[in-house]
């Protein structure tokens, strides 16, 4: 057993929403000093077997298809 | 005798608070609007947090709420014994205080779920429920995003034990909440949290049943006898 | 900094090439710019006239037809403002007024279904905050590709996701809609929104910039690099040294930003801070500032450094054709605009002052201190190109309208028919649409009196007084194919009877016109069509046309979608407690059939579904017996004499028997009078099926007498089943009986199947 | 500037619907092979100036504050 982890983001062009209004929000909450923040998602993923290049292939497969939304965001591999 | 005053918080983004408004009316008490950047919680008797999308219900739900002005006035107040009902995003806000354990996860169907839902009251000692009677059932309208409740196993066998689950679900559970938690109450009582939303089930007109208006019946009756 | 195409530019270098045609502009719409300029445009007023001399702005191979909705306008004085402002404004009555409109965003749906259904959503609320209204309820027309596609589900889940997530965040009840499925629009989905506001008569407002030196703000979300493509392509055409990152081709929402300028906007208008308004929709900034100016005094200086970014990079072609969402441009007086800022502030709202109002009849505007516009903005807002394109009828018309479905097997015994009955209930157009509906919020604002699956949304406007409207959006793509004409009027037909059955006085219309492309002479010839059905159609029913929305290019290759107007039709409800619902649920009433049933198969849900055939002609118009019949239904419905009403459409008595069934959980038992197949599966219009209340039943004769509606009588509400017999010389002789659950089954089991 | 990244994920012992509805997802969709899916949060907060301690620690408090709900999440911070 091993665990893939896939980050997925939004592309850097694409607003996001999420993080502008958690950005807006810090100053008023005392945080000062954060120009940016982008929120995206995390993604464990545990693995039947090794995290061999097939396994790798089987994650990155459903990255793309169901755990990323490839118009507006990217997604990447980890092994932890 | 002067009306017991009621107050609901408009967070910018919430969405029912003229809804709960309307129903603290019905029942027969003064709704009394506060602002979540104020300070100033107008001597209400009585606090609804509504449903809506508090701050888009970005990051997660409830949790940009809680830092509101008005919100380090109210966990105070509700501590002292102030009665507060949070219904759906209200819910999500009061677990974000801690005034009630426990938290809201996204549905486990993933959509945003709206029905009319039966439900059974399960606690009538709350602040909110006496009109109610033990185990009564009732159909109001629920609609979330994120209405799993979820807590540690430890802090669930407490609300259960302690009979603090207010309302639980019957025939489908919506939204995957344990033990079909469709509401909680704090150990005192005058704190509820409640998924469904009992403000639509107040007038036949509008709504699938009135079985809702017996939790602001019941507020209005605590603050008349009190 | 690289160097300005400021005007002296312009002046100095008259030859230099400008990449107009990549704009989407024609060679003699190029020569126009110039002339009225009396120079070579500067490439940020190339921006401006490429974007509102689009088709999607100007409204330009549509226009010649649709000023036949003004020029056929029944007589009223319910129009407290008609066409040409954002929305329509509707006089309900009692001081209060309605203003309601249909827009599309197909091709965004597509790409980007998520994103592209939630930004429709956004797009057409703003519409309606600028009017001066509180949106008060959505409602979403939707149409797909076969529920079993491959793409569908993807487009469908995403779509509705959409709708959903940003109409919910807003806190506006979705009242109804369609659901639609069909080959035509596998790789062309149909997502047409609609909102509807509510204002008292004085609350109007206009998008108009009126008294110099009033000041022009621009509030909302900030500028960012969205929806810019073209204006990437003149960016960098000038500008070959910037290195111009990938510009998004997905335009994002931000529904809780929306949710703020609502309350903002109707914060302002409480305190009559504002002179005019406008939204940011297409075209942006180039939009708002052309359209404000344009209508008001007439002039308007901006200074493009003001408008606050989300991307520091945009280039001032870029800040004027960018498309971000949730952005509001205000006219206001110089004393108010201190306290209208601090409105802003208290909503977490960002604004800014970016111009003023002028007289002199000119739009400039300046970068960095030097003048990169200065145009007539009549000139962009309304004097674009307009052109009469070449029509003529497709080529396959007339093959299309001979293959009559009478050549199709009938079902022809009592279980064939009692299979048809359920095979159509289980259908993925006539099925349930509760997998989407309940992804809608219905509830909030506590005012929704009937939603989905009804057939009108209806709503309170007033606790006092229960003053209220109805709303249905209807549209027959397979019908329009068959014969456009007929087509747009019997979707206008099917709306304004929706409306009607649930006792509300239809009022006013809006329109979302989905065709191909207008340089496709069949397209244009079945759009003129349409226009013209639908305009002659209102004219007869005395409801006036109010707005609305065209969507061109629908189309796969050279294949066009099925022409799909889709139309939206108001109602009042004087005392909205008095509406009735299409549920089945007090025993012992009688049923009846009102209005005429003949064999009517064309385009129809049964030859569809059974067959897949599409062919012959649309069922016949009867305007007249519409009207009839919605008096009937107005008054009977006021009076108290229905426990339901349903009216008939796709699939005929057979569905609406189901549908009101299972609605109320109470089973009927219906004797046919003829020919059980047409009786159950014709789709003639101008009919409705009611629950009479009993000892109501010589009034509702009456009634109908005195309207010219025909009444059958079709037996009684009651038990756990569809009981379906036939008369005969010898009595009922019973046909087939399908228990509740069967049919609930059969009903509620198809859209989980497919899209879950 | 400098980015900081804050992982969140639900604790172990918190059951996550969305998780368990993407991993109930898979096989319907063909991919085979994966044991379980646990869905977290992946914020990237840019801070001005260096990564530094005291930047650090800034995020640190905005994580846990605001970013991370302690009944429920834990969180993780790294430099990018
Ligand atoms: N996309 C949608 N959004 C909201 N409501 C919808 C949608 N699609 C269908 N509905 C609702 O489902 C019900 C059934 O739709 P339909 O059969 O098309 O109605 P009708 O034939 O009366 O126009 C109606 O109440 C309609 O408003
Ligand atoms: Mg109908």
């Amino acid at each position: 057993m091993a665990r893939v982890v896939v980050d997925v983001m939004l592309k850097p062009e694409i607003l996001d929403p999420q993080g502008q209004a958690i950005a807006r929000k810090l100053p008023q909450l005392g945080f000062e000093g954060i120009t940016g923040v982008r929120q995206g998602k995390r993604f464990e993923v545990e693995v039947d077997g090794p995290a061999d290049a097939a396994a790798l292939g089987r994650v990155r497969k459903i990255a793309e298809t169901l755990l990323a939304n490839p118009v507006i965001e990217t997604f990447e591999l980890r092994v932890e | 005798m002067s009306p017991a005053r009621v107050g609901v918080i408009t967070f910018p983004g919430s969405l029912d608070d003229r809804d709960a408004a309307r129903a603290v009316r019905i029942a027969g008490a003064e709704p009394v609007p506060l602002w979540h950047a104020d300070h100033d919680l107008q001597g209400v008797d009585a606090v609804v947090l509504p449903g809506g999308f508090s701050y888009g219900d970005y990051l997660r739900a409830g949790a940009i709420a809680r830092f509101a002005p008005l919100m380090a006035e109210l966990v105070p107040a509700a501590h002292a014994g102030l009665p507060v009902l949070g219904i759906c995003n209200g819910f999500q806000v009061l677990c974000e205080s801690h005034l009630l354990p426990g938290a809201l996860l996204p549905n486990a169907g993933l959509h945003f779920v709206c029905r009319d839902q039966r439900l059974r009251i399960d606690n009538v000692a709350t602040a909110w429920t006496s009109e109610y009677a033990k185990g009564q059932e009732v159909v109001v309208p629920i609609k979330n995003m994120d209405g799993c409740f979820t807590a540690d196993a430890a802090t669930l066998a407490e609300l259960e034990s302690s009979g603090r689950v207010v309302a639980r679900y019957l025939d489908v559970n919506p939204n995957g909440s344990l033990g079909d938690i469709a509401g909680i109450t704090n150990e005192a009582g005058n704190v509820v949290g409640l998924m469904p939303h009992p403000e639509h089930a107040v007038e036949s007109l509008t709504g699938p049943t009135t079985d809702g208006l017996g939790f602001f019946t019941s507020i209005v009756k605590r603050l008349v006898n009190a | 900094m690289s160097q300005v195409d400021s005007v002296s530019v312009a002046l100095q270098t008259p030859g230099q090439p400008q990449p107009y045609k990549e704009l989407g502009m024609q060679d003699d719409e190029y020569q126009r710019v110039r002339e009225i300029l009396g120079r070579r445009p500067t490439s940020a007023e190339l921006a401006i006239y490429s974007v509102m001399w689009s088709e999607h702005c100007s409204y330009k191979s549509s226009k010649v037809h649709l000023r036949q909705f003004a020029d056929k306008a029944p007589q009223t004085d319910i129009l407290l403002v008609g066409m040409g402002e954002n929305a329509g404004v509707v006089d309900v009555g009692q001081g209060w007024a309605v203003t309601f409109k249909v827009e599309s965003h197909n091709h965004p749906s597509y790409v980007e279904p998520y994103q592209g259904a939630a930004t429709g959503v956004g797009g057409i609320v703003r519409d309606i905050i600028s009017m001066g209204a509180r949106p008060v309820a959505v409602m979403d027309s939707l149409r797909f590709g076969p529920a079993d596609a491959p793409d569908t589900r993807r487009v469908l889940d995403g779509v509705v996701r959409g709708i959903g997530g940003y109409g919910n965040s807003l806190g506006l009840p979705n009242i109804g809609g369609e659901v639609v499925f069909d080959k035509s629009y596998a790789a062309n989905p149909l997502v047409n929104a609609l909102c509807i506001g509510v204002l008292r008569h004085e609350d109007i407002k206009l998008a108009a910039a009126p008294g110099p030196g009033n000041k022009v703000i621009l509030f909302g979300a900030g500028t960012g690099p969205d929806g810019i493509g073209g204006a990437s392509v003149l960016a960098s055409a000038t500008f070959e040294e910037e290195s111009h990152k990938k510009r998004p081709a997905v335009q994002v929402g931000d529904p809780f930003m929306e949710k703020l300028l609502i309350e903002c906007c109707l914060e302002l208008y409480r305190e009559d801070l504002v002179v005019g308004i406008q939204d940011l929709g297409a075209a942006g900034v180039s939009c708002a500032t052309t359209e404000l100016a344009a209508a008001g005094t007439g002039g308007m200086i901006v200074d493009l450094n003001a408008v606050p970014l989300r991307d520091a990079t945009l280039r001032p072609e870029e800040i004027l054709m960018s498309e971000s969402q949730e952005r509001m441009m205000a006219v206001v007086t110089p004393a108010l605009v201190p306290r209208f800022l601090e409105i802003c502030a208290k909503w977490e709202i960002p604004a800014s002052v970016i111009g003023e109002v002028t007289d002199t009849g000119r739009l400039i505007m300046t970068w960095h201190g030097e003048v990169i516009v200065d145009l007539p903005p009549r000139t962009a807002a309304h004097d674009g190109p307009v052109y009469s394109r070449p029509m003529s009828p497709p080529p396959e018309l007339a093959a299309l309208q001979a293959d009559s479905p009478g050549r199709l097997h009938r079902p022809s015994n009592a279980d064939e028919l009692r299979r048809t009955v359920l095979w159509l209930a289980a259908s993925p157009n006539l099925a349930s649409k509760e997998w989407v509906t309940s992804q809608y919020d219905r509830y909030v604002l506590g005012n929704t009196v009937l939603a989905m699956p009804e057939d009108s949304g209806v709503l309170r406007l007033d606790d006092e007084t229960g003053l209220g409207i109805a709303l249905s959006l209807d549209g027959n793509g397979r019908y329009a194919k068959l014969e456009p004409y007929a087509g747009a009027q019997l979707a206008l037909s099917e709306a304004y009877r929706n409306v009607a059955v649930t006792g509300a006085r239809p009022l006013a219309v809006t329109n979302c016109l989905n065709f191909g492309s207008p340089e496709d002479p069949g397209v244009m010839w079945e759009f003129a069509r349409a226009v013209e059905g639908l305009a002659d159609a209102c004219l007869a029913l005395g409801v006036p046309v109010t707005g609305g929305n065209v969507s061109f290019y629908n189309q796969t290759g050279s294949t066009p979608i099925n022409p799909t107007p889709v139309i939206g039709v108001l109602g009042v409800h004087d005392d909205v407690r008095r509406r009735v619902s299409m549920a089945f649920a007090a025993e012992g009433t009688t049923l009846l059939l009102l209005g005429e049933t003949r064999g009517e198969f064309g385009g129809s849900e049964w030859a569809h579904v059974v067959y897949g055939q599409l062919g012959g002609l649309p069922p016949m118009v009867d305007l007249r017996a519409e009207a009839a019949l919605a008096s009937v239904m107005v008054t009977g419905c006021y009076e108290g004499f229905f426990a339901a009403a349903h009216d008939l459409s796709d699939g005929g008595l057979s569905q609406a028997l189901v549908e009101s069934c299972l609605r109320g959980g109470l089973g009927c038992q219906v004797t046919l009078p003829g020919d059980p197949f047409a009786m159950l599966f014709s789709e003639s219009v101008a009919r409705a099926v009611v629950a009479v209340r009993p000892g109501f039943e010589g009034h509702v004769a009456a009634l109908c007498e005195q309207a010219g509606t025909p009444v059958t009588r079709l037996g009684m509400v009651g038990g756990d089943s569809l009981n379906v017999a036939l008369q005969t010389a010898e009595g009922a002789q019973p046909l087939f009986s399908i228990p509740l659950q069967e049919l609930r089954e059969a009903h509620e089991q198809t859209l989980p199947r497919y899209a879950g």
